[in-house]
């Protein structure tokens, strides 16, 4: 099991802000693939994967990062801070 | 070095009052503030979403490699998130150095860093309705720079 | 655009704290803060010399051209003459822009060219005496960026 | 007539702030002459003219600008603002 978040558009068009995902997937991608192949929103949330960052444990990674032992995975779009 | 993520408004001239001051070794102290802009006219509401448990972390992170990089004697950022009006201060650094070179070089890469690499996402607000503000490539090419 | 050449204290963050403000077309604000330093750990007194009849009159051309070389919202600069005591603010910069890079690049440029074409002439005063601060090279060579 | 002012070390060299001096020097570089061959002070004071700026009615100038209808020469030392 392991703990989702996601944050500004890519949370409003999941719907979801946090939810526990039971994977095995070995490495971000394929976890991404795994939601993807859920439901249309997830397909729509995950359509481009270059528009997306992604943080592990509150770091942020590269989509082929493994998650073996990951805790938490964070989906959003490139930051805006500032 | 203090890092403060906070809903809260806060005056930068007051925070920056006491920043570097009562040491002999600062001769620069440099301020970046960042204020809620209206480009169209028509904005109500700046909201600024964050990542909690990522956020301190992260500009603890870019804040000490600022430290590392440059001989600082002090650093401060202080972002706020949720709803701005135009004209709020959303955001401040402040770098007290010897010298001015390193008080500027580490505020400029300290703003580079927030914007791109700091988990804040930003909506725009508006009579039709909201626009999530969109990472622009300059500001993504300004890290290239460091 | 404010220029104030005066012996005067005067609190940085004060006036920072109007600058820029009440208008939806600035998204930054940056400010320099120049302090006393003393790293002979031995200085009692800066003491500031100035030309009064130029003074103003070399600021403000230095003040103009930023304005002209970037698109700023505003800018202001305070300088002090007299004699200052060790962490005392000697002057500051503030410019306002609607993109940083305007605000910084115009702010460095400020500091680079009061350093080395300002009337202005620095004498420290310690224990065994007097002695004028000389120029930099380093300052002089600052400039050629620009 | 002209006015001549001095600052910083150039003014505790040769002992005076300001003085109106007769002349007819068609330069700078004329009137740092005719200074010089005054007395010792002056010559100390504008031993090396590298190490002095000028400036021409609160103008910055170059030593061999001409002195036609100026009515303040001012000789300082690099400055130190900021």
């Amino acid at each position: 099991m392991i703990d989702v978040v996601y944050f500004a558009w890519v949370r409003e068009r999941i719907g979801l802000a946090r939810e526990r995902v039971d994977s095995q997937a070995a490495t971000v991608a394929a976890l991404v693939d795994e939601l993807r192949a859920r439901e249309d929103r997830y397909a729509a949330a995950f359509a481009d994967i270059s528009a997306l960052r992604v943080a592990l444990d509150q770091e942020l990674a590269d989509f082929d990062a493994p998650l073996s032992g990951v805790r938490e995975v964070a989906f959003f779009p490139p930051m805006t801070g500032g | 070095m203090r890092i403060s993520v906070q809903e809260a408004p806060f005056d930068p001239g007051a925070e920056a009052a006491g920043f570097g001051a009562g040491r002999s070794d600062v001769g620069a102290v440099v301020t970046f503030a960042g204020l809620v802009r209206d480009d169209s006219g028509r904005m109500q509401a700046l909201e600024i979403e964050h990542y909690p448990a990522m956020t301190e972390r992260a500009i603890a992170a870019i804040t000490q490699e600022a430290m590392a990089r440059w001989t600082l004697a002090d650093a401060l950022v202080i972002h706020r998130y949720g709803r701005l009006t135009v004209g709020e201060t959303i955001m401040m650094v402040a770098t007290a150095a010897r010298h001015r070179a390193d008080a500027f070089a580490a505020a400029e890469f300290l703003m580079d860093y927030l914007k791109s690499r700091a988990p804040f996402w930003k909506k725009e607000i508006g009579p039709e309705g909201e626009s999530w503000v969109a990472a622009k490539d300059a500001d993504e090419a300004a890290l290239k720079r460091w």
